[in-house]
């Protein structure tokens, strides 16, 4: 099918918490730093926020990479939500990884809402990773992507 | 189903350059829910907020989607908007198509389908939003602060100035705190009861303040705004209220042999006693345990020579229970204690002392009556050394890993005062660093080395042997790379400043966090440095950090503002995307209580109808006056019984859902 | 009319199998993941896996004729437009080969449930196109129960009926199906002389001899009559009979008769996905509905299900019993609660 | 076992007598001699038909709690593997302690009925023990099997019967590749007929109403249309038992497929061992599990991505 | 992929209609007019039968027809607000298209029992919907059917479904007697007030009649018990059950009550064939 023939243009979902990485994407906005326009966010209040089953839906609804973005350790909003966050999904990766899903395909990181250089350098080399990677085949759902191998 | 209207704003050129405003605007009519879709150069105008006006009227639109710039931007803006033209402002989603779209795409197309994807992921929220009301509670207009030292009483102050009932509650017989102990403050040389006492005199006798001495919290409950207090005074075993606090008790009591914690145990009081002369108040109290009515039941002297006739052995505690709308913690610190540390000698030297004993000897009204002289002969000594960082800056588990602050410059004041009136004496002074940064104290350090001749020595010391004597402190001169032993007739430690033992059990109370230090954790550490995670609770002095006077006084009163500015509220209105627990989804196993920060969520046994028969529950309750809607206790839930409002399970899923469409 | 009987060499089966892939699907017992399963064979398939010697399949056969899940239709939906986008697919012609005699009786259990008004032409489309090839089982196990219902596990009746004798297979068309499909083999197939050949007899005492000898043979299905609903219905030993059971579906879905399924929706967000999957009475929201539900106790979710098998089905359908004592819920309850005990409890005295 | 089997029947017996429990958990013999099913027994002389021998693999923890509601005591009897879940659905509020008589049994490790039938064992009529090995009686003669060769799962790694290492096998499954997990994955959990066995089982899975079945949680699924709906309920199953599984072994032993849902329990264990250790004395006496506490010391999740291992 | 708008034999596969308009009976209830694409019936029916109505993507639920089948040009659905689908059914606006398949189950015997018979309905809230279908046939067929009592009942006024036609239609028709009763007294109410069973015993029917009932469990089973003291016996006495309707072809396995299948023997049974049934409904 033709479809194969089109360059591979990979699906990002970014969790961004209110206060620190939503304000850092804001900031390399307004710093006109680009970064690829395949990134896209979803602002929640905090990392904790972001449940799993968020991340594995993303991939089911064909992400190719789910990046969760929180304020540095120590610098949390609410104190210790992205502590939390930060045990949830490093054990969510390690899962992931287990499974045989590619484990480049998840990251997160810690953006402050100062670091608008940095926003745009992490989604740039994250999205450069799933590049790499190609497309999700091995985690998504067949009536949602027709992208994913059979 | 909503009726979604959609705006697409150009922000001038800003959007619009990059993004193809038309196709978005096109693109939304499509889009579940959506009845209207039209765009305008400046949404944030009064025209642009005009057309969203007149747009819910005509389309009778109960959600709104605002495809423009960030959220953080003008999201209160379109809220407001919206709430004026009648729609719920929690009916209000944005998509963010300038900072994280038009900016920084520069290929049209992309950027276009992009503006697309984003526009329909709120659109695919506000579907899914409920319209949302804060909720409100009553503020009670009294504040409580906790700890009597120079903190308390700075906050206290404040709070009492801008015309607020305050309690000070203060565990020893008086307030004053640490402060009250000290001789000079650097880097002025003040003396600390000069500045002190008046502070302890407009406390006590402020309309708006009452201070309960010789008494603890508790126990409390409630939240911001509505706490309620136990506090138990303990017995003092003296009329407070008919005591003139003449003296004569203390002067026939016949028990001596107790040590004076004030004079940190140098001499001793009586049984019966006033901490020291400017205590307020100026009433004595019993110790129990020295006393010789309470060991034997004989004796009663002071009774008899009460001319009030004050004295009463048979008092109880007592108990207050009163409301507060905000809460300070004063609690302070103490020095930490030495006995572990044998290298020292301190505990067996009686010429090895701590900083806060030599403030004591220093003192005038100390028990050397401010003569410097050797706590083990009563002999002046012809040299004294000072170790710095005594349990400070310590990794090896012993003591402290942190910094106390305070000691660099306390040591130089000890180490100029003697010079300056001891010439004679031989001061030398051992440091890891010296750490001076604030006003004027870099100087303050510099008089000390360059004019008052104090010898500075960079090294520790390994251990102080005791020698015909006196004492030789062996250490190491790390500058000149050689080892050194100096004789000592005196040796001072800066001892570790620790956060006082009370704290821990408050934070509990409070459910205020702590440190591994038991330092409270403020609710932010560099916006909210004097809010702790738990909103009404605050934190004044060193109870947060170790601190200088001046930074004490500045954070007491810092805490006093945001107190005052809690107080001057009527209601409270709560921030109503908070979490809520389905009470028969809950099940009861209170992961999320333990996640929660703020100690929002508490569990009661609920009589529930389930498949028409009655069952108590245990199920969570989120009090919606204290929950900050992080979140956290959404994902720990697993059946998803708790979820936040504004930030549901199903709106970040169909957000998922639409933006990976 | 009585089918004569072929013969082929068991080594070449492997040729058979061929042969009838070649033309048509073909499902085997296999083994995946240390499983049985019946799974498709083509011709690169590892036939190393097919497993004919083990006796049942973790599911029964009832999954190739009725999926644990099947499209209905698909929708697209634009505004308050709803398109009908497209209905369920055609099924190929298949070919279920090694199906044991308790599985091929399910199949007419599912037949009169699917078969009646109004029909279920899902799945009268994979009834139609499936030829069954039955296989006698050989080494019944203990758990086996299927004599209980009339079932000659010896003689299994299909499309095709199958034995392995020794170095033989031997093969007996049982039907037009069967019989087209052995003309289709008759290059393989080799007509044997005797209406029932020697070995075959041999192994039918055989096995007929290791039936009269298991350990449920003998359950009573006396108490089971449809004039007896109301006493059973009413019986306090549901209660004890219930109390392990954990209310999974395992009995079910691995049941050849089970045959509840829920409908349901799947937003693909393209369009809407309507399929069908298996359901299970044995869960606590099956019957759930807005105006409440008629069983909210596990009692009476696990009376419901053996109620169903052993009275309320018979009672519709001519005294067919809904079980086909293949002994999988025996050997699968995570609580070992099963048919066997139940039948026992409630079979009256001639149990105990 | 047999004497430890009498014992607990003794145990039993005096608990029901004495009145200290109006109703004891334990197991009821079947005639099959393996197939027992756990049950509630209301008095001393219900216990004819008790039994405890090697074939009481179930976890009774879970049907403790269903109990909940039930008057009076309940007597539960627990063997090693289980006191740990039994633990953990206290901790959660799930069982009340106050209306439990908890007995604490021996066991020398529970037999694998599909092991043995794996190992070709067919028509079992009646199997006895003698020493470490199993007699077993069929209707296709005598067979022979150890028994520590046909234990379930769950035994392999109980201290009290196997020496053997839990995390071996998880062990050997992160040396794989990635590719190579996927499949061994794809092939595993694409025979799962989301029966709920795993779930319905486990004593850490207590949801009012578990959110496959909630129609409102935006997960609801009841059979997986393909193989990357059972990956995605296993995930989330494993993931919201992270923390509070207790290795119980209950899911691996129930489920009709075989599939080996230990690797999945184990391998969060192993994980929240590594990278969190214990959890502090103070986490534990709140109550608090790995997921709900945390140290500011702990690893990025970038560890994993450094993990060896490719695709 | 095909792209049929289609002709399945398929009966779980639904065709289209539309909702042509939409009526606020009450806080809670709406009614529904559907119809197929091209205008007309998407399919006969004789009253009593239900229909699947869905939405794909948000549920599937069944619903008794409350308009007669001697309408040609629409079919009618009162809703009640109840679930995720009904919420949403609640929220849509005419010109939205739903998925329907149908009819099913059996109806109520118009043509053969009821004939020439006195008839007596008692319904009691949403209970309407089914038997406003019978009222209205037998009312299209008045010749057929002797008089036509009518009994009522909601929790309020406000509850009471299709009140015009009570009222102003029904009611103004000759051998038609509307008698209605809301639980509570209220202001502007000035008709009766109790609960339908005693309102039946109160109203004391002759026993001659053929009796249909539908409403909420409760109100049946006192209405039965009602009935008896008037000297009806179960055997005069219809009731509907669609409620356990799930797949509407009797394979899902839901709608049993015992050996009878709500959507193939029923879901209108005569009350002493229920009572006959195991009490699981």
């Amino acid at each position: 099918m033709s479809v194969d023939k089109q360059p591979f243009k990979p699906l990002i979902a970014a969790f961004c918490c209110n206060w620190c990485s939503y304000a850092g994407a804001d900031l390399a906005g307004t710093s006109r730093l680009a970064y690829p326009a395949e990134v896209k966010i979803i602002r929640v209040p905090c990392s904790c926020r972001v449940n799993p089953l968020f991340v594995l839906r993303a991939f089911q609804r064909g992400a190719d990479g789910v990046i969760i973005a929180g304020c540095h350790p120590g610098d949390c909003h609410y104190t210790t939500g992205n502590y939390y966050a930060r045990r949830r999904m490093t054990l969510l990766f390690s899962m992931l990884d287990y499974l045989g899903i590619e484990k480049e395909r998840t990251k997160l990181d810690w953006i402050s809402a100062a670091e608008g250089v940095k926003f745009a350098t992490v989604m740039n080399d994250f999205s450069k990773e799933i590049h790499a990677l190609g497309r999700n085949t091995r985690f998504g759902d067949l009536r949602c992507t027709t992208a994913v191998a059979q | 189903m909503q009726r979604i209207g959609v705006f697409v704003c150009w922000c001038g050129s800003n959007i619009a350059a990059a993004v193809d405003i038309e196709t978005v605007v096109q693109a939304m009519k499509s889009e579940p829910g959506v009845v209207y879709s039209t765009d305008y150069q400046y949404m944030c105008s009064e025209a642009g907020q005009g057309k969203l006006k007149d747009a819910v009227k005509e389309h009778g639109l109960t959600g709104i989607v605002i495809c423009a710039c960030s959220p953080r931007m003008h999201e209160a803006t379109f809220r407001n908007a919206a709430k004026a033209a009648g729609v719920n402002p929690y009916m209000v989603e944005i998509a963010n198509i300038r900072e994280q779209c038009s900016w920084i795409h520069r290929d049209r197309a992309e950027a276009t389908a992009k503006a697309v994807v984003l526009s329909r992921t709120a659109v695919a929220k506000v579907n899914l939003n409920t319209p949302l009301t804060p909720g409100t509670s009553d503020v009670v207009k009294r504040a409580l602060v906790i700890g009597g030292g120079i903190a308390g009483l700075q906050s206290a102050l404040d709070i009492a100035e801008a015309g607020y009932q305050v309690d000070i509650v203060e565990k020893q017989p008086t307030i004053g705190g640490k402060m009250a102990q000290l001789d000079k403050t650097f880097p002025t040389l003040d003396c600390a009861a000069c500045i002190l006492t008046p502070k302890m005199v407009d406390a006590a006798q402020h309309e708006n303040i009452r201070i309960y001495t010789y008494s603890e919290v508790e126990q409390v409950s409630g939240f911001v705004g509505n706490f309620s207090v136990r506090i138990r005074g303990k017995a003092r075993s003296v009329k407070a209220d008919i005591c003139s606090g003449c003296g004569l008790c203390m002067e026939k009591c016949p028990s001596k042999k107790a040590k004076d914690e004030f004079n940190m145990g140098l001499n001793n009081r009586r049984a019966i006693y006033i901490p020291f002369a400017q205590a307020i108040p100026n009433v004595p109290v019993i110790d129990r345990e020295q006393c010789i009515k309470f060991k034997t039941g004989k004796c009663g002297l002071c009774a008899r020579v009460c001319p009030a006739d004050a004295v009463d052995f048979e008092q109880q505690d007592s108990i207050i229970e009163e409301r507060y709308g905000a809460v300070v913690l004063a609690t302070g610190f103490h020095t930490l204690s030495l006995e572990h540390y044998d290298e020292y000698q301190y505990a067996r030297q009686p010429d090895v002392i701590t900083s806060l004993e030599l403030e004591r000897i220093m003192n005038a009204a100390g028990p050397t009556g401010g003569k410097l002289l050797r706590p083990s002969n009563g002999k002046a000594p012809k040299s004294v050394v000072f170790v710095q960082c005594v349990g400070s800056r310590d990794t090896t588990g012993c003591g402290k890993t942190y910094c106390s602050k305070i000691c660099c410059m306390y040591t130089a004041k000890h180490a100029m005062l003697i010079r300056e009136k001891y010439p004679e004496v031989d001061v030398s002074v051992f440091y890891i660093d010296v750490r001076t940064p604030g006003k004027n104290f870099d100087e303050f350090y510099r008089r000390a080395v360059e004019d008052y001749g104090v010898r500075y020595i960079k090294g520790m010391v390994g251990k102080v042997v005791p020698e015909k004597g006196r004492l030789l402190v062996r250490g190491s001169d790390l500058l000149d790379d050689s080892q050194v032993a100096l004789e000592a007739d005196l040796v001072v430690l800066a001892s570790a400043v620790e956060a006082d033992a009370s704290a821990k059990g408050l934070a509990t109370l409070l459910t205020a966090s702590i440190d591994t230090n038991n330092f409270y954790t403020e609710a932010h550490p560099k916006l909210k440095p004097v809010e702790s995670p738990t909103a009404g609770v605050y934190l004044s002095g060193v109870c947060q950090g170790p601190k200088d006077i001046p930074e004490t006084v500045a954070q007491a009163s810092a805490a006093a503002v945001k107190v005052v500015g809690l107080l001057s509220k009527d209601k409270l209105l709560s921030n109503p995307c908070i979490a809520r627990a389905d009470e028969l989804l809950c099940s009861g196993c209170s992961n999320c209580e333990h996640v929660c920060p703020y100690g929002a969520v508490s569990y009661i046994e609920q009589e529930l109808r389930i498949h028409g028969r009655n069952q108590i529950r245990r199920i969570a309750k989120v009090n919606e006056a204290i929950c900050q809607g992080c979140g956290a206790c959404t994902v720990v839930c697993t059946s998803g019984a708790m979820d936040l409002r504004g930030f549901s399970n199903s709106q970040i899923m169909a957000e998922v859902d639409a933006l990976c469409r | 009319m009585e089918h004569r009987v072929y013969s082929l060499p068991k080594k070449r089966m492997g040729e058979l199998f061929g042969l009838i892939s070649s033309s048509r699907q073909l499902f085997l017992p296999m083994e995946k993941g240390g499983q049985f399963q019946f799974s498709r064979v083509d011709e690169h398939t590892d036939l190393e896996g097919v497993s004919l010697d083990r006796l049942l399949t973790a599911g029964s056969a009832k999954e190739l004729f009725f999926p644990q899940t099947q499209q209905i239709a698909a929708f697209r939906r634009r505004g308050k437009e709803i398109e009908l986008t497209s209905a369920e697919t055609l099924t190929s012609a298949f070919v279920a080969f090694g199906v044991r005699a308790c599985d091929a009786r399910s199949l007419e259990v599912l037949d009169r449930a699917f078969l009646g008004t109004p029909r279920d032409t899902m799945y009268e489309e994979k009834r139609s196109k499936g030829t069954v090839v039955t296989l006698a089982c050989n080494e019944p196990e203990e758990t086996c129960f299927c004599s209980v219902f009339s079932i000659d596990a010896a003689s299994p009746k299909g499309d095709v009926e199958t034995w392995i004798a020794g170095d033989t297979l031997y093969w007996r068309p049982g039907s037009e199906k069967g019989a087209e499909l052995t003309q289709e083999l008759d290059a393989l197939l080799d007509p044997c002389s005797e209406e029932e050949p020697e070995g075959l007899i041999q192994l039918k005492q055989q096995i007929r001899s290791i039936i009269g000898k298991l350990p449920l043979g003998r359950l009573s299905l006396e108490q089971f009559r449809p004039e007896a609903l109301q006493e059973l219905f009413d019986d306090p030993a549901w209660q004890k009979l219930s109390e392990p059971c954990i209310g999974c579906g395992t009995c079910t879905f691995v049941c050849p008769t089970c045959q509840c399924f829920d409908i349901r929706d799947f937003d693909t967000g393209e369009g809407v996905q309507r399929f069908r999957c298996w359901d299970s009475c044995m869960y606590s929201d099956f019957t759930t509905m807005a105006h409440g539900n008629p069983r909210t106790s596990q009692v009476e979710r696990f009376r419901q299900r053996f109620m169903h098998k052993l009275v309320y089905y018979p009672a519709n359908h001519d005294g067919l019993y809904s079980c086909a004592g293949c002994g999988r819920c025996v050997s699968k309850c995570p609580n070992s609660m099963n048919m066997v005990k139940v039948m026992k409890t409630l079979g009256g005295a001639q149990h105990v | 076992m047999h004497n430890s089997s009498c014992t607990v029947k003794e145990t039993a017996r005096k608990i029901l007598e004495s009145g200290q429990a109006e109703r004891l958990l334990g197991w009821e013999q079947d005639s099959s001699g393996y197939n027992h099913a756990p049950a509630v027994f209301k008095s001393a002389g219900e216990l004819d038909r008790f039994i405890y021998d090697r074939f009481c693999g179930s976890n009774l923890s879970k049907l403790l709690a269903r109990l909940r509601e039930a008057e009076g005591r309940t007597a539960v009897l627990l063997k090693a593997c289980d006191r740990e879940s039994f633990n953990l659905l206290v901790r959660e509020h799930r069982i009340d302690p106050e209306q439990v008589h908890r007995v604490d049994i021996e066991c020398s490790g529970m037999v694998d009925i599909e092991k043995l039938r794996n190992k070709g064992i067919k028509g079992i009529r009646e199997i006895t023990e003698s020493g470490d090995e199993l007699h077993i009686s069929t209707l296709y003669g005598e067979k022979r099997c150890r028994s520590e060769e046909v234990l379930l799962e769950k035994c392999l790694s109980c201290p009290a019967v196997s020496s053997a290492d839990a995390f071996d096998a998880v062990g050997q499954m992160e040396e794989r590749s990635s590719l190579e997990r996927y499949e061994f994955w794809k092939e595993a959990l694409s025979t799962c007929i989301r029966c709920n066995a795993c779930r319905n089982s486990c004593p850490v899975c207590t949801c009012e109403q578990c959110i496959f079945d909630n129609p409102r949680s935006g997960t609801a699924g009841k059979a997986s249309a393909d193989f990357f709906e059972d990956q995605h309920f296993h995930l989330v199953r494993v993931f919201h038992a992270a923390g509070r599984c207790t290795d119980c072994g209950e899911c691996t032993r129930v489920c009709p497929q075989g599939i080996p849902l230990y690797l999945l329990n184990r391998k969060v264990i192993k994980d929240i061992n590594e990278l969190y250790g214990e959890l502090s004395l103070e986490d534990k006496e709140l109550g608090k599990g790995a997921l709900t506490s945390f140290s500011f010391q702990d690893a990025h999740p970038d560890i994993i991505r450094k993990r060896t291992g490719d695709q | 992929m095909s792209n049929c708008s289609c002709n399945s034999t398929n009966a779980l596969v639904p065709t289209i209609g539309v909702v042509t308009d939409i009526r606020v009976d009450t806080p809670d209830v709406k009614t529904f007019r559907v119809t197929g694409v091209q205008g007309g019936l998407c399919f006969d029916y004789v009253p009593g039968q239900c229909a699947m109505l869905s939405i794909p993507g948000v549920g599937e639920a069944m619903f008794s027809i409350t308009s007669s089948p001697t309408n040609r040009e629409y079919m009618e659905f009162s809703i009640k607000k109840c679930g995720i689908l009904t919420d949403w059914l609640h929220e849509i606006e005419p010109g939205q298209q739903v998925a329907i398949r149908g009819p099913y189950g059996n109806g109520f015997p118009v043509d053969t029992v009821l004939k020439g018979r006195d008839l007596l309905f008692i319904a009691g809230g949403i209970g309407l919907a089914p038997l406003r279908s019978v009222i209205n046939y037998c009312i299209d067929n008045r010749k057929d059917y002797g008089t036509i009592d009518i009994v009522y009942g909601a929790r309020s006024a406000e509850d009471l479904v299709h009140i015009d036609e009570l009222k102003t239609y029904w009611n103004s028709l000759e051998n038609v007697s509307v008698h209605l009763t809301i639980d509570n007294p209220q202001e502007g109410w000035d008709g009766h007030v109790g609960f339908v069973p005693a309102y039946v015993q109160e109203l004391g029917f002759d026993v001659d009649r053929t009796v249909l009932v539908c409403g909420p469990p409760i109100m049946i089973k006192f209405t039965l018990a009602s009935l008896g003291e008037l000297g009806f016996e179960k055997s005069q006495v219809y009731t509907t059950m669609e409620l356990k309707m799930k797949c509407g072809i009797g394979t899902c396995g839901r709608c049993n009550i015992g050996s009878k299948y709500v959507c193939k023997d029923g879901p209108v049974f005569r009350c002493d064939e229920l009572e006959s049934l195991p009490a699981e409904y």
